[in-house]
């Protein structure tokens, strides 16, 4: 299947030049090698010109609220764990309104993979300061230079336990293409953070800043070898992520923890085989014969 | 026979097994039994009480005054002394006695001036001891028990050991004055205790040394126990609740902690494995505590996408914080179901305590215009019923439902009949057929507006919050925005000519009736109750319980109102919302209004003495009853 | 005069500038000037229109059909071309003639296949080309200029620098074709590009070449510049609260990005530095850009409670996200006001479109019951004085205000006259007189419900979202309840009491009538407009505005509702939610509704021909208009 | 003052026992060793059993709403820098519903110090997981143990920016005041993690399990030194905080991170002397005599 055939014809109205297409195009790369089943394939989107990319994509779509895509990701997910659940968000959308869900995300750990449209502005709206743009930067829109801290997407998704961490750039569709099968292959939590570049609002952030500004990961392996090696891992990612140059690859990987569907597992037996979504809960227009006795004993008189 | 017991003590201290103890002693007498309880938002040390009514014939609310009050604490004393009866029964540890009824720290200051008044007044001493004295010289029995002495003389209990049954004894001793055999004790102390075999043992001694203690006390008829053979379930509103979501389907609840809505979520994680009468698991539900409630929605909504019966609990302030995903819900023809049990507000405001204040807001809640059900139960046979009716509703016209409930129902504990087998419908679903080249529309226009739904996973489809076209991508036309947006609204009307009468409104009393109270959720209990002394002021008397809230039957309700001589309103909130909205929906003006909104339900009497007096011309009523 | 023009294009291609440039030329000619703006909810590329009018009497509504479209695309001419009169002018640029009108990736498909039926049903080709002679053959003025041509040639101008002066170009033409002066195009151009010399000169460049270009083609009068000497505002609405909050001591304004409100705050941040006549700073506002909407209403109330004079501005999904902060204001008496843009919902709806379908939603939102004031503004000239009361009001009565807009307020644009005083009343405050040990009570009940107010850092306080006493404290004594929960409540009585019927509703058209219309926000301006053409079917018609929803002033409206034979409600929702609030305040009936919910706004011709419509029995229209 | 002086005479409706106690203690004994204004100082907090200790502090309360005690703050200390914000909350308050604030509190550093009362647990509705709560652990309300990873306040504190981080007990009622005057004496967000028993609740986090599982900081010094010495000082506070016990103490003190206060003075000139709720709005009641042209020069025509 080609990448072409994962493209749903709705026409993608960004902006001549802007990242998505990067993404699209990687999106559409990976899912076609991965030779994914499309009707398994729910991409979960905020609100945002990143938020978009569902609708133009061949694959289930759900363009939820603005920052609130992961906690629609994370009950899709819980209903059905047969799907492949994929949330796309700006960084406005997921490190702002939202991070409180993206924080929650990796302490749950499901097998959700998150991809971070980080353009540093919020874009649909204008091109305010979204919550990555560094402070004292002034983008085309602002009156004044920015007063707020970024956030670290990568640091503030190790903090809150995310097993998978990337960081790529969407002009780079090959590197972030291999980037995402990585992602989609990993069992939990990933988050990418991709760069992505938006010529309508960033007139810091171009080709020309992300060649100075960047670097591609060579030589780190970013698996935690075991249990013991994690604290030294996280040491490391945060020397890698205090350089001057933001590091592109995959960054951090724990295969270590337990997905969010396997520990439903371990307190409900069931859950595997019989997810909420795979239940039966009627019988020709009626309700299950439960046993009154056996359920509901203790309500009994 | 119709018997009010108070028994009251501070938070934490055994109140609610105490209270537990008496329901199901009484229940178990064979007794209709109506619980309610009144508690502090606060875990230990604040007052708190159960008040449990006792009848030959089924109940849905409380009266005052009360026959018998258990005191655990002199608080309690202070608090509900004026609440007894001449004549009636007040127990409580001797050990007491020399306490002050003022200085103590956990009374709200404004209540000790209060209570200092209110002793002034009456003449009475700052201390237990001269409050006793005082009921006893107006013909109350008080009996002042030396548990302490008792326990550890009889039964050589160390002194913790006392304090920590002092709850049990005094319920012993009280429903022993109130005639109830030991044996009805004993067994109930056996049932509730069931899974702690020692303290079951403990308790059970308690019950037998009280009992034999407080006999000669006894000045009541023994309570006659009535063998029934009907299955009954003893339930909170909470539990009712949690069943009916079980057994109407629901395979994913997401709740973030609230009262009084946590209870619910509780009881689901803890009976779900629902088993089939030969044993086997038919299936189990999720539970997720959220880490908010936008979560706990979109959570929701993102289970009901996937095919699973989905459903969060929440009251006000967790309501509010789903009012944008409320919203996205009714865009995209969700069957998600809130279950929003109001309690008092605004904001915080009284979290423990009852309130019918979100009902206009519920109607409204979120921002643009989408239809929605909203369906309130009025006590905890309905609840469940409901439960599984709004799981229907929402699957079979995909909209949001919100399940309205209140705090009265709950909390407060009842027996209930069991049906063994409701009605699933699942609405229109997706065939899977499919032309060749045809993409499945997940909005399709069809000629009666329901589009067939496929699960995630079953096809390829979009959602979207922002307007859509039969795709469910985004589209800015003008003409299918007219088109795509009609088709949503227009479910009210269709939910509005489908809906059962009963699930739009229930008449309680005679069919013919000169005045008729209206009112909706636990207040129904207090109007159903009260019938029978407002038959006796010599007018025709019935109540019209509302349950249907959204879309509104109004020329359904409008009938029954224009039939009245009078219509009286009774509900607890400041503006009579179930009036406001009637005035809305059927441009009727009730304007007799009974109104209660101190967090305290309304009693059976004060409909009765408020019917009255709106018969003698008043118009609007503030309640304050209950402590 | 009353012309109406169109310039379309995509969005991000200069559409914004060309608008703009035409109504200050018109302005700047003296004329009265009304500008809609039409976007998608996209960035670049998706169609964008502005549709100006242009009149010799103040208007407050667009007119179709138009005389005139100037089109950057051929998407535009596909667009509008049915929209343009007969004999009307059509400009674009003779490099489109080839082009294809249906072939065209950015247009969505449902309107390629309405535009292919019409084309076919006209018999015209698909191209611009076969369009234009249709056009011509109505005796439509198409003028197709060679535009790179004659800027490549006469400018010397390389090719990207055409593309990026094609806004300009075209506008300068179609202004020019008007009768417009090329000495206003200059003057206005010279105001626009004021701070980028170079810009305006090559700007200046072209609308010379231009016009020189075109003056041959001029087939109407010219238009007379007529001087004004009043001092005029031409602004968006946006602008109008801006300016507002600023004159009335705003200092605070928190908010969340979201279209159409975030222009305000953009606003606010620019204009910053407010000087006195001499110069001088008189203070300056922080604006702050917060995580997400529930922090703005917060930070807001934070800064509301230290005395700040503190707003925040959203539209329907923040809106919803601030039920709960709204609910906590109200039990804490809070002045504080959110500024809430109505646009298409429900979710995210149409985010760039036009929609009144919040008014219910703002004035039940939040869990429990309180006062609030729902104040809405019908123009530019109200949006900028009432922002001043939306303050006022707040802290006279210390109520939360929600000033209601709609997204066709906030983005369209008109002159406005200016007030340079308003009146600011900052309600009761605390004296700083305590006698001997007493402590400040932030929630003293006083005979008037206003409890004096004092900033934190003044004294010492609290406040607290659960039910409190005098003092703030938490408190859950049901006669405290009751008496607190009064005291929040009547407020309403007294706003409504002590409120100028200028705030109440505004009559527009004859004192005496015979039919009224009853609408709000910027449909008003269509119905005033279309007084005139209704009067002429015989019936004296009035003009009925309601500007307070909440508290509603029920007996006030119903004395205008009651004279009138036919009351006909234009709005732009599904329900009719005026008409519905008017039914639930005033119990009457207002069965004829007139509604749009398209997001695009009503036009006076829609007013007008509604109006015929009911008179011939026609009761429920909805209207479709404009693309 | 002694620091009965600080008591509002509200009666604490705590359980026995619990270490809220402790906390109002030691906060009262700072408040008044460091002879605060009390008028100045104002306690925000969220709802919890925690929210409800403004009541009984004799100095400005705002009980505010669950989550959402930051915000509250952070507009009370733009609106009047000259106050002493001090926000307290649960752990389910600051770290669940309100994660995003509390990540939003570091990135802008105003001058506003936050108490996290950690239980472990949400005490006032029952005994519910709260995201500090281990895996696997099961409280005594919880039907099953567990399945979320506990968020360490510490380091998504370190990741959102805070600079000042503590961890103290509230049964040390010493140790607790001497961080709390720390933390108050420190310019700009801090966050103090108090160990806070719940013995309803929480059966596990008792004073043995403290004795066992804490351990006071000794020779540690928190402050950053330079600019160059923060990474590796955060990569030890990694490290400290992968450390079998807890670490109480004050952790991390970064002093080269302007306050938001100091910020917004940077973009507005006239913010320090003349901050919003100092301003004059009025002259006897009528706007103040603004400028047209100067202010609104750009629209006027
Ligand atoms: C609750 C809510 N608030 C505000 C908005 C308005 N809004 C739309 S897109 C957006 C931000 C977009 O920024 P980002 O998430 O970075 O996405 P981008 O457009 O840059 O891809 C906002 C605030 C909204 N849709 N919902
Ligand atoms: C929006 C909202 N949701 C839920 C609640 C109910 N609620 C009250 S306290 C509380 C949690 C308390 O836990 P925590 O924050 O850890 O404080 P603690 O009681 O443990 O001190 C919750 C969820 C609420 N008040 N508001
Ligand atoms: S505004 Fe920026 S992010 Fe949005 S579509 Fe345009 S370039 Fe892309
Ligand atoms: S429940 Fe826990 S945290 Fe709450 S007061 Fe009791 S002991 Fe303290
Ligand atoms: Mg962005
Ligand atoms: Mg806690």
């Amino acid at each position: 299947m080609s990448s072409f055939e994962w493209s749903s014809g709705v026409w993608p109205d960004w902006c001549q030049g802007c990242g998505n297409f990067g993404i699209f195009t990687a999106l559409r790369m990976a899912l076609a090698e991965m030779g994914m089943d499309r009707k398994r394939v729910v991409l979960v989107s905020g609100i945002g010109c990143s938020g978009k990319i569902p609708h133009f994509v061949k694959a289930t779509g759900v363009h939820a609220l603005h920052g609130r895509s992961i906690p629609f990701a994370t009950g899709i997910k819980i209903a059905n764990p047969n799907l492949k659940v994929v949330v796309h968000g700006g960084d406005g959308d997921l490190l702002g309104i939202g991070m409180g869900h993206f924080v929650a995300l990796g302490r749950r750990n499901p097998d959700i993979l998150v991809m971070i449209h980080n353009n540093w502005v919020y874009g649909l709206t204008k091109g305010q300061a979204s919550p990555t743009l560094g402070r004292g930067i002034r983008t085309k829109a602002l009156a004044f230079p920015n007063i707020n801290d970024p956030v670290n997407p990568i640091l503030i998704g190790m903090a809150s336990g995310y097993t998978f961490l990337a960081r790529s750039y969407a002009y780079n569709a090959e590197h972030l293409k291999e980037v995402i099968k990585a992602g989609l292959s990993h069992r939990g939590a990933g988050a990418i953070e991709i760069i992505q570049p938006c010529p309508t609002w960033n007139n810091i952030v171009n080709m020309e800043w992300v060649a100075q500004n960047t670097q591609y990961l060579s030589g780190w392996d970013p698996v935690v070898a075991s249990e013991d090696d994690l604290l030294k891992k996280m040491q490391e990612v945060m020397r890698l992520e205090s350089m001057d140059k933001k590091q592109l690859g995959i960054i951090f990987e724990n295969r270590f923890k337990e997905t969010f569907e396997d520990r439903l597992a371990s307190i409900n037996g069931y859950y595997k085989d019989n997810p909420p979504a795979r239940q039966r809960i009627e019988d020709e227009g009626s309700s299950l014969p439960v046993s009154m006795d056996k359920t509901f004993g203790r309500y009994m008189v | 026979m119709d018997v009010n017991v108070v028994i009251g003590g501070p938070q934490g201290g055994g109140i609610e097994t105490a209270g537990m103890l008496a329901v199901r002693t009484l229940v178990m007498a064979g007794l209709e039994v109506f619980g309610d309880r009144e508690y502090h938002s606060n875990i230990k040390g604040k007052h708190s009480y159960f008040h449990i009514r006792a009848a030959d014939r089924p109940v849905g609310s409380i009266r005052y005054p009360v026959d018998v009050l258990g005191a655990l604490d002199a608080e309690t004393l202070g608090t509900h002394f004026h609440e007894v009866k001449d004549g009636g029964v007040v127990v409580y540890d001797s050990a007491l006695s020399s306490k002050s009824l003022t200085r103590i720290p956990s009374l709200d200051p404004i209540r000790v001036e209060r209570l200092k008044e209110d002793l002034l007044e009456r003449k009475i001493g700052e201390t237990v001891e001269a409050l006793s004295q005082y009921l006893g010289s107006r013909g109350t029995q008080v009996v002042p028990i030396p548990f302490s002495k008792l326990l550890s003389e009889v039964l050589k209990f160390p002194n913790p050991l006392i304090a920590r049954t002092m709850n049990t004894s005094i319920t012993a001793a009280l429903l022993t004055l109130m005639g109830v055999q030991q044996e009805a004790i004993s067994k109930a102390v056996g049932f509730l205790f069931r899974e702690k075999e020692e303290v079951a043992e403990l308790n059970l001694k308690v019950v037998e040394a009280v009992c034999d203690f407080v006999k000669s006390y006894v000045k009541r008829e023994p309570v006659a126990v009535r063998r029934r053979t009907e299955r009954r379930l003893l339930v909170a509103g909470n539990d009712s609740v949690a069943i009916g979501k079980l057994m109407g389907g629901l395979r994913l609840q997401t709740y973030y902690p609230i009262t009084p809505a946590a209870d619910e979520s509780f009881d689901i994680e803890e009976n779900f494995e629902l088993r089939d009468s030969a044993g086997n698991i038919i299936g189990n539900p999720v539970v997720v505590q959220t880490e908010d409630e936008i979560s706990a929605i979109a959570m929701a909504i993102g289970g009901a996408l996937a095919g699973t019966r989905s459903a969060t609990s929440t009251s006000g302030p967790g309501f509010s914080l789903m009012a944008e995903g409320l919203s996205w819900a009714g865009n995209n023809e969700v069957p998600v179901v809130i279950t929003h049990y109001q309690r008092g507000g605004p904001s915080t405001g009284l979290p423990t305590r009852h309130s019918q204040s979100d009902l206009l807001f519920t109607i409204f809640a979120g921002h643009g215009e989408f239809a929605r059900i909203v369906l309130a139960s009025g006590d905890h046979r309905e609840a469940m019923a409901d439960a599984v009716k709004s799981l229907n509703y929402a699957e079979r016209y995909q909209v949001p439902v919100i399940h309205l409930l209140d705090k009265g129902v709950a909390n407060c504990v009842t027996t209930t009949t069991l049906e063994e087998r409701f009605e699933i419908t699942r609405g229109k679903r997706f065939d899977g057929v499919l032309k060749e080249g045809e993409v499945y529309r997940r909005f399709r226009f069809t000629d009666d507006g329901i589009s067939p739904r496929a699960f995630l996973g079953e096809e390829t489809m979009w959602y979207s919050g922002d307007e859509h076209n039969e795709l469910g991508n985004i589209c800015e036309d003008p003409l299918n925005r007219n088109r795509m947006y009609a088709k949503r609204m227009e479910k009210s009307r269709r939910i509005m000519e489908e809906a059962p009468d009963e699930d739009k409104a229930l008449l309680h009393g005679p069919e013919r009736y000169d005045d008729l109270i209206l009112t909706w959720g636990i207040t129904k209990g207090a109007a159903v109750d009260a019938l029978e002394s407002m038959g006796r002021l010599g007018r025709r008397v019935a109540v019209l319980q509302v349950r249907m809230m959204e879309p509104f039957p109004g020329s359904y309700i409008s009938k029954f109102l224009s039939e009245a001589a009078q219509v009286i309103d009774v509900e607890a909130n400041y503006l009579g919302q179930l009036a406001e909205l009637v005035r809305l929906r059927c441009g009727m003006v009730v304007r007799n209004r009974v109104l209660k909104y101190t967090g305290r339900i309304v009693t059976e009497d004060e409909v009765a003495s408020s019917y009255e007096r709106i018969l003698k011309g008043e118009e609007r009523i503030v309640l304050w009853g209950g402590e």
